[in-house]
C-alpha cells in the first residue's frame, strides 16, 4: 500500500516549511506559529498516510492537538510577558543577553 | 575481628574528624582530648595489628567496589611501617598543632581535615590493590587541600591552586594508569615480587604504563619537574606543612613508588624492563637540583621546602638502584626523614610563631635565646645532612653500599655531592644560629615565663628527634625501623 | 498485609498520587506547600516500592485499562526504570524538603511551585515505566511544558528568556519525536515498544523514524551543539527548579534515548561514532564555558552541558562488551543527578546567604556556611569522577571499556574532562576560603536547606560503594 | 508585526545549510511513504473490542477506553499549562475599548446556543463524532467571546470555583480510574456494562474543565482575585 496521499504529501511540505521559519524567523510570535503549521504538518501525516479510516490516528491526533494548544497557549503567554519586560518580542542576542543579566541582577 | 581490625585504624582518625567538624569553636577541651583520643587509639590498634601480624595473623578488610574489583584494606609489613610513621607522628603533630593554633581561628575546620587527612594516609598505606591506592591517594589531595588554603589569604588561595593542579594531573595519570592495567591483567592486587610478569605482555606497553603510574604518584613525592607545588605550600600553617612534607603528601608519593616498582611490576622485572634506571637518575637529577636550590633560599620554609624535595628523592633513589640492600637504605628513609623532617618544621613554627623568625637571616643568636628547639634543630640537621652517627647517616650508608652491590657506582657521587650540598645550606644556619650575637629584639616576640616557648611546641621535636637519635646509636638492636625494613627487604626480592 | 502490599500496583500509583498531589496542592494554595510535601513522600515511597518490587520480582508489566498492547497501553518496570524512578525519588525528596524552606518567604511562588513540581514527578514517573512510543510522547510534553513553567516562575526577564528558548526547543523535539512516532505506527501498526522492537528489521525503514526520533531527544537533553537553550534555562531558575531540571528532566530524556537504543539496537558506526563525537565535543566545551563564567549557577549550568556529553561516550564504546559501558553510563546518569541536584541546591544557598552568586565575590563562605560548601564539594568530587563516588565509578567502567578496546581517545577525552571538572569545581572553592573585595550583606540560611543539599551529595558519595548491588539491576536490559 | 526582516537574522549560508537539510528531511520522508509497505494499523481490532462495550464512536472508544491512559494525562498536560500560564503573573489588560455592537449582539445570540451545542456534542460523542474536546472547545470559544465582548470583570469567579472548574476533569478522570479498581481490575479498566456511563460522567467532567482551562489560557494570566 502506497503511504504518500496527497495529505500526507500535504503535511510533509507543512513540515518543512514550519521548520524553515522555526529557525530563521526572529519575531517569537512566528516561531510559536512556525511550531503549529510544524504541528500540523506531522498530524496530517499521521492520519492522511493509510488508506482506510483508522481510528487509533485519529484519536491520537485529537490529543496531540490538544497538547499543542496548550504548548502553544504557554509559548504565547510567555511571548507576551517577554514584549512587556523588554519591549521586544524576540529573543536577546547573546551579548545582549549579557548585558541584561547586570541589569537584572 | 581480623577484618575489622584495619577498618578500626581507619576510623579512628575518622570519626574523631567527623565529630570535630561540628564542634564549635569553643570547645577546646572535647576537641583535643578526641585529637589526642583518637590518636593514642590509633597507636593501642596498630601495636595490636602488629602483634599479630608477628603471629602470621593476615589482617584484610574486602568490599566490592566496582565490577571485578574490591576495596582492600590489608596490613603487611611494608604497610604498617608507613601506617606506624603516620600514626607516631600524628600524634607528635597533634600535640604541637594544639599549641600552634591556640587562639587561632577556624580550629574545627582545621583538626576535622588534618584528621581526614591522617586517615587518608593510613588508609593509603593499608590499601591491598592499585584502586584502593588510588582511592586514598586522590582521597589525600582533596583533603589536605582545605589545610592548604586554610589561611584564606589570596596567597594561600593560589599555592592551593598550584598544589590541585599538580596533584590532580598526578591523580588522573594514575588513574589511567591503574585502568589500562587493569585492562590487560584483570587484577590489582598487591603482590610480593610484583603481579606482572610471566603474563606476556607487550613490554612497550608496560613501559608506558610503568611510566605513566610513577609520574602519577611521582608529583606526590615531588620528582623534578613535578615538584613546584612544595615550596609553594608553604604558606600553610607550620603543622600543615610538617605534615605535608614529612608525613602525608611526600610520602604517600614516595610511598607509592615502593608500591608500584615493588608490588605491581616487582623489582627484578622491572629491572629487567630497564625502567629502573632512568627513575634512578631522575632521583639523582632531583636530589641534586633541589639541594642547589636550597642553598640560595633565605625563607628557612622554603629552604627546608626544597631539601625535602632532595631528600624525597633517596627514597625514590634506593628502590630504583634495584639491589635489596639499596632497598633497605631508601625505605628506611622513608621513615628516618620523616622524623628529621618533622623536626625541623617543628623548630621553624616555633621560631616564627614565638619569635617572629622566618628568615634565615633573621636567626642571628636564637641559639642562645632558644637553646632546646635549636638544639633539636641541630641534631636533626645533622641527620640530614647524613653525619654519623645519626640515622641519616644510616640511610645514605645503606644506599651507598648498595649502588655499589649493583655496579651503580656513580650514585655513590651523587650521594656525597648532595651531602656536600645538605652541609652546605644547614651548617650556614648552625653558624649563625650559634655563634653570632643575637640581635636587640625579635621581629614579634612572645614571652612564655622561664621557658623559651609553650610545651606543645616544644615536646614534639624533642620527642622527635630523641627517636631518631636513639634509632641512630643502636642500629643494630631489634625494633627500630631498620630491622622491620630488612625484614621487609627480604620478602621483596626472589630467594 | 504485606502480601498486599508487596502486590500493591506500585506502579500506577507513582504516576497517581503526585497527580492528586498535583490537583491537591492547586485547589488548597494556602496549603500547598504542605499537601506538596506530603504528595512527594508518597510519590517517593512509591516509587521506592516499584524498586523493591523490581528487585525482588523481577520486571514487571502493568496494563492500564486491562487491554493490553497492542489495543491498549503497557506499563514495563524493569531494572533500568526502577533505577530511574529511584533516583527521581531520591533526588525528588530533597528538593521537596529543601523548596518547602527555600520558598517560605515568596507565598505566591509557593502557590504555583508545588502543583508544577509535583506534574513534573508524574511525568518523569510515567516516563520511565512507560512502552508505548505515543504514550512516551504524551508523558515528554508533559514533562516539557511543566519544567518550562516552573522555569518561568522565576518571573524576570533572564528567567522569561530561558523558559521561551527552552518551551521552543522542547516543542521542536517532541515533533521531531512524534515524526518517529507516526512513522513507525505506518509501517509496523503498533505503537507497544516491545512489539515495534520485534517488527522492525533494520534498514532506512528504520533508520528514517529512528533518526528522527533520536534527533528530537537530543534536542530536549541539550547535546552539544543543541545545548544553547540549555545553560540559561537552568542558570536562571530558582535553585530547585534548577537541581530537578538538571538533575533529572535532562534524564528523562537520555532515559527515552536509552529505551529506543536498546529496543532497536541500530546497526552501523557512524551513529554511535558521531554521538561519541557530540558527547566529546560537549565535554570539551561545557567545561571550558564553564571555566569562564563568573556566575555561579551558569557555571553549574554548563557543568551539566559537559557531563551530560560523558553520558554519550558509551554509544562507541558499546561494542566489545556492551554491560560495562551502559552500565557506566546510567551509573553516571544516575549519579550525576543526586551531585547535580544538590550542587544546585548548595549554590541556592549560598546565592541566598550572600545576596548574590558572583564566584570572586564569594566572601569565606567556608566559615559563614560549611555545610553548603561541603555539600559543593563532595558533589563536585562526584562530578569530577574522584574516587570514592557514583562518578567514579561510572568513568572507571567507561575508562575500562575503552582501555580494553584501545579506543584511546575516548578516553583521553574523559581523562581531559576529569581535569576540566576538577579545575571549576576548585575554582569555586578557592574563592570560597578568601574575603571577597567587597562588603557583601549576610543573609541566615536555614540548617534544612544546608543540610539537604549536604544529604543529596553524600548521597552521590555513598553511590561509589554500592555500584555491585546497584549494578546487576540492569542485568537483562542491557543489550 | 513588521514585515521586513530583523537584523539580526541568519545569514545566506545558514540558509542554504537549512535549506539543503530541509530537503533531505523532505525526500526521506516522502521516500519512505512511497516505498516502505504500510501495516494494517489498528482499525479492525478497535472496531471489535468497541463492539462489545457499547461504544459505537471508535474514536471515542480509543480516546476514553483503549488508549484512555493517555487522555488523562493529556487532560493532565492542559491542567499543567494552565497552573504555569497562572504562575507567570496577573492577566494582562485587554485594550480598553467598547466592544463593538456587532459582538454583543452576536454574543447574545450565540451563546446560549452554544450551550446547547456542547450538550448535544457530548452526548453524541459515543456513537458519532463528537466528544468532551468538541463540546469544551465550543464552549471555551463562547467564554471567549463573552470575554471579548467586555464583560470580563464580571467573569471574575471567586476563587474556589474557578480552582474547582479547572480541576474537575483530572481529578474526575483519576477518581473514576482509581475507583474502578478492585475485584482484579486494572486502573482505568471499566467494570462491564458501566463503561457507557462512566465514560460520560468523565467527559461531562472533562468538557467543564477543558472549557474553564481554554478560557483561562486565553486570559495569558491568573485572573484578578486569584491569589
Amino acid at each position: 500500500m502506497n503511504g504518500l496521499t496527497v495529505f500526507a504529501l500535504t503535511g510533509v511540505g507543512l513540515l518543512v516549511i514550519g521548520l524553515w521559519a522555526l529557525v530563521l524567523r526572529a519575531h517569537l510570535i512566528r516561531k510559536v506559529l512556525a511550531l503549529n503549521v510544524m504541528g500540523s504538518g506531522v498530524f496530517l501525516v499521521l492520519v492522511g498516510a493509510g488508506a482506510a479510516p483508522d481510528p487509533v490516528p485519529q484519536a491520537m491526533v485529537i490529543t496531540g492537538i490538544v497538547v499543542t494548544v496548550s504548548a502553544t497557549a504557554l509559548a504565547l503567554a510567555l511571548v507576551l510577558r517577554i514584549d512587556t519586560a523588554t519591549g521586544k518580542p524576540t529573543l536577546p542576542e547573546d551579548r545582549e543577553r549579557d548585558l541584561m543579566d547586570e541589569h537584572w541582577q | 575481628m581480623n577484618a575489622w581490625l584495619p577498618l578500626m585504624v581507619l576510623a579512628s582518625s575518622l570519626v574523631p574528624g567527623m565529630i570535630i567538624f561540628m564542634l564549635p569553636e569553643k570547645a577546646v577541651a572535647l576537641r583535643t582530648t578526641l585529637n589526642l583520643g583518637g590518636a593514642v587509639l590509633k597507636i593501642v590498634l596498630l601495636v595490636l595489628m602488629m602483634i599479630g601480624v608477628f603471629h602470621g595473623v593476615e589482617y584484610e578488610f574486602r568490599l566490592p567496589l566496582v565490577p571485578g574489583l574490591d576495596f582492600v584494606l590489608h596490613a603487611d609489613a611494608l604497610s604498617l611501617m608507613f601506617v606506624n610513621l603516620s600514626a607516631v607522628l600524628w600524634l607528635a603533630t597533634t600535640v604541637y598543632a594544639i599549641g600552634y593554633l591556640e587562639g587561632s581561628p577556624h580550629r574545627s575546620r582545621f583538626f576535622g581535615y588534618f584528621s581526614l587527612c591522617v586517615t587518608a594516609t593510613v588508609g593509603l598505606a593499608m590499601a591491598g590493590n592499585l584502586l584502593t591506592f588510588l582511592v586514598f591517594y586522590e582521597a589525600l589531595t582533596l583533603t589536605t587541600y582545605p589545610l592548604v588554603v586554610h589561611r584564606g589569604t589570596e596567597a594561600a588561595r593560589k599555592a592551593g591552586r598550584s598544589y590541585l593542579a599538580h596533584t590532580l594531573f598526578g591523580g588522573v595519570l594514575l588513574l589511567a594508569g591503574t585502568v589500562w592495567l587493569y585492562s590487560l591483567t584483570g587484577t590489582l592486587e598487591f603482590v610480593d615480587r610484583g603481579f606482572i610478569a610471566g603474563r606476556g605482555i607487550d613490554p612497550d606497553v608496560l613501559r608506558m604504563i610503568f611510566a605513566v603510574l610513577i609520574l602519577g604518584v611521582g608529583v606526590k613525592a615531588a620528582i623534578l619537574p613535578l615538584h613546584g607545588w612544595l615550596p609553594q605550600a608553604m604558606v600553610a600553617p607550620a603543622p600543615v606543612s610538617a605534615l605535608l612534607h614529612a608525613v602525608a603528601v611526600v610520602k604517600a608519593g614516595a610511598f607509592g613508588i615502593v608500591r608500584i616498582v615493588f608490588d605491581v611490576f616487582g623489582v627484578e622485572f622491572a629491572a629487567s624492563l630497564g625502567v629502573t634506571l632512568p627513575l634512578a637518575i631522575l632521583a639523582a637529577v632531583t636530589i641534586i637540583y633541589a639541594s642547589t636550590r636550597a642553598l640560595f633560599q633565605d625563607d628557612l620554609k622554603r629552604r627546608l621546602a626544597f631539601s625535602t624535595v632532595s631528600q624525597v628523592s633517596y627514597i625514590t633513589l634506593g628502590v630504583a638502584i634495584a639491589g635489596p640492600i639499596a632497598t633497605i637504605g631508601g625505605l628506611v628513609h622513608l621513615v628516618h626523614q620523616g622524623f628529621m623532617k618533622i623536626t625541623l618544621f617543628f623548630c621553624a613554627g616555633n621560631f616564627a610563631e614565638t619569635l617572629g623568625v622566618h628568615k634565615v637571616s633573621e636567626m642571628r643568636g636564637i641559639g642562645r635565646r632558644m637553646p632546646w628547639t635549636m638544639g633539636a634543630f641541630t641534631l636533626a640537621a645533622f641527620g640530614m645532612i647524613g653525619a654519623p652517627p645519626m640515622v641519616g647517616f644510616i640511610s645514605k650508608w645503606y644506599l651507598g653500599l648498595g649502588a655499589l652491590e649493583v655496579g651503580q657506582d656513580w650514585a655513590v657521587l651523587v650521594l656525597a655531592g648532595s651531602s656536600l650540598l645538605n652541609a652546605a645550606y644547614f651548617l650556614p644556619i648552625l653558624r649563625t644560629a650559634w655563634f653570632d650575637p643575637p640581635p636587640e629584639s625579635w621581629p614579634e616576640e612572645r614571652s612564655f615565663g622561664r621557658k623559651e616557648t609553650a610545651w606543645a611546641l616544644l615536646i614534639p621535636p624533642v620527642m622527635t628527634v630523641a627517636a631518631t637519635l636513639s634509632w641512630g646509636l643502636f642500629a643494630s638492636m631489634p625494633g627500630t625501623p631498620l630491622d622491620w625494613v630488612q625484614f621487609i627487604a627480604a620478602r621483596k626480592y626472589a630467594p | 498485609m504485606t502480601d498486599w502490599l508487596a502486590e500493591a500496583p506500585w506502579m500506577l500509583l507513582a504516576i497517581a498520587l503526585p497527580l492528586l498531589g498535583a490537583l491537591l496542592a492547586f485547589l488548597r494554595p494556602h496549603r500547598a506547600a504542605m499537601i506538596g510535601l506530603i504528595g512527594a513522600f508518597m510519590s517517593a515511597g512509591a516509587a521506592l516500592a516499584v524498586l523493591l518490587q523490581v528487585v525482588f520480582g523481577g520486571p514487571r508489566q502493568y496494563e492500564v485499562g486491562g487491554w493490553g498492547a497492542p489495543l491498549g497501553i503497557n506499563l514495563w518496570a524493569d531494572g533500568l526504570s526502577a533505577m530511574m524512578l529511584a533516583m527521581t525519588a531520591v533526588v525528588g525528596t530533597a528538593v521537596s524538603i529543601y523548596a518547602r524552606v527555600y520558598l517560605a518567604d515568596s507565598p505566591n511562588k509557593v502557590r504555583r511551585f508545588w502543583p508544577l513540581w509535583l506534574f513534573t514527578w508524574a511525568a518523569l514517573n510515567a516516563l520511565f515505566q512507560a512502552a508505548d512510543v505515543f504514550n512516551l510522547y504524551v508523558t515528554l510534553e508533559l514533562l516539557g511544558l511543566s519544567a518550562v513553567a516552573l522555569v518561568a516562575l522565576t518571573g524576570t526577564g533572564p528567567a522569561l528568556w530561558g523558559a521561551m528558548r527552552y518551551l521552543l526547543v522542547s516543542l521542536l523535539g517532541s515533533l521531531a519525536y512524534l515524526v518517529g512516532v507516526v512513522l513507525l505506527y505506518h509501517l509496523h501498526g503498533t505503537l507497544d515498544l516491545t512489539l515495534l522492537g520485534e517488527r522492525a528489521d533494520g534498514g532506512l525503514a528504520l533508520a528514517i523514524p529512528l533518526g528522527a526520533m533520536i534527533a528530537g531527544l537530543l534536542l530536549k537533553i541539550g547535546l552539544f551543539p543543541f545545548h544553547v537553550w540549555l545553560p540559561p534555562a537552568h542558570g536562571s531558575a530558582r535553585a530547585p527548579v534548577s537541581a530537578v531540571l538538571s538533575g533529572l528532566v535532562v534524564k528523562g530524556a537520555f532515559y527515552l534515548l536509552l529505551r529506543l537504543w536498546f529496543t532497536f539496537s541500530p546497526e552501523g558506526e557512524g551513529l554511535p561514532i558521531l554521538l561519541g563525537s557530540l558527547g566529546a565535543f560537549a565535554v570539551f566545551w561545557g567545561s571550558i564555558q564553564a571555566l569562564r563564567q563568573e556566575r555561579l549557577k551558569l557555571l553549574v549550568a554548563y557543568s551539566t552541558v559537559a557531563q551530560l556529553g560523558y553520558l554519550f561516550i558509551a554509544f562507541p564504546l558499546a561494542g566489545m562488551d556492551p554491560a560495562l559501558a551502559w552500565g557506566g553510563s546510567i551509573y553516571l546518569a544516575v549519579s550525576h543527578a543526586l551531585a547535580k541536584g544538590a550542587m544546585f541546591l548548595a549554590a541556592g544557598s549560598i546565592m541566598m546567604q550572600g545576596g548574590h552568586d558572583e564566584i570572586a565575590e564569594l566572601d569565606r563562605v567556608v566559615d559563614r556556611m560549611p555545610l553548603s560548601l561541603a555539600a559543593f564539594a563532595l558533589a563536585g568530587i562526584s562530578l569530577a569522577g574522584l574516587p570514592p563516588s557514583g562518578g567514579f565509578v561510572g568513568k572507571w567502567m567507561l575508562l575500562q571499556s575503552a582501555m580494553a578496546q584501545g579506543l584511546w581517545p575516548w578516553a583521553l577525552v574523559m581523562i581531559v574532562g576529569g581535569v576540566l571538572t576538577a579545575s571549576y569545581v576548585f575554582r569555586v572553592l578557592g574563592f570560597a576560603f578568601t574575603r571577597s573585595p567587597h562588603a557583601h550583606e549576610s543573609h541566615n540560611v536555614p540548617h534544612t536547606m544546608e543540610w539537604t543539599a549536604l544529604l543529596l551529595a553524600l548521597g552521590a558519595v555513598l553511590l561509589g560503594f554500592v555500584a555491585p548491588w546497584a549494578l546487576p539491576l540492569l542485568d537483562g536490559v542491557l543489550p | 508585526m513588521q514585515t521586513e526582516r530583523d537584523p539580526c537574522e541568519p545569514g545566506v549560508v545558514l540558509r542554504g545549510m537549512l535549506a539543503v537539510l530541509l530537503a533531505c528531511v523532505a525526500c526521506g520522508l516522502c521516500w519512505l511513504l512511497w516505498s516502505a509497505p504500510l501495516a494494517p494499523g489498528l482499525g479492525d481490532a478497535v472496531r471489535a473490542a468497541s463492539a462489545q462495550s457499547g461504544i459505537a464512536n471508535p474514536v471515542t472508544a480509543v480516546l476514553l477506553d483503549f488508549r484512555g491512559y493517555d487522555t488523562l494525562l493529556e487532560i493532565a498536560v492542559m491542567t499543567s499549562t494552565l497552573v504555569g500560564v497562572w504562575a507567570l503573573g496577573p492577566a494582562p489588560k485587554l485594550h480598553e475599548r467598547p466592544p463593538s455592537p456587532v459582538l454583543l449582539g452576536l454574543d447574545s445570540a450565540l451563546i446560549p446556543f452554544a450551550a446547547v451545542i456542547c450538550g448535544y456534542l457530548l452526548w453524541v460523542g459515543a456513537t458519532r463524532a463528537g466528544g468532551a474536546f468538541q463540546a469544551g472547545s465550543v464552549l471555551a470559544a463562547t467564554g471567549v467571546l463573552f470575554i471579548l465582548s467586555g464583560r470580563r470583570p464580571r467573569l471574575g469567579l471567586p476563587d474556589a470555583p474557578m480552582r474547582w472548574g479547572v480541576v474537575l476533569g483530572l481529578a474526575t478522570f483519576l477518581v473514576v480510574a482509581l475507583a474502578v479498581m478492585g475485584d482484579g481490575r486494572q486502573f482505568l479498566e471499566y467494570p462491564p456494562g458501566s463503561t457507557k456511563t462512566l465514560i460520560l460522567v468523565i467527559e461531562a467532567a472533562a468538557t467543564v474543565s477543558i472549557a474553564v482551562i481554554l478560557a483561562g489560557l486565553f486570559i495569558g494570566g491568573r485572573p484578578d482575585r486569584e491569589p
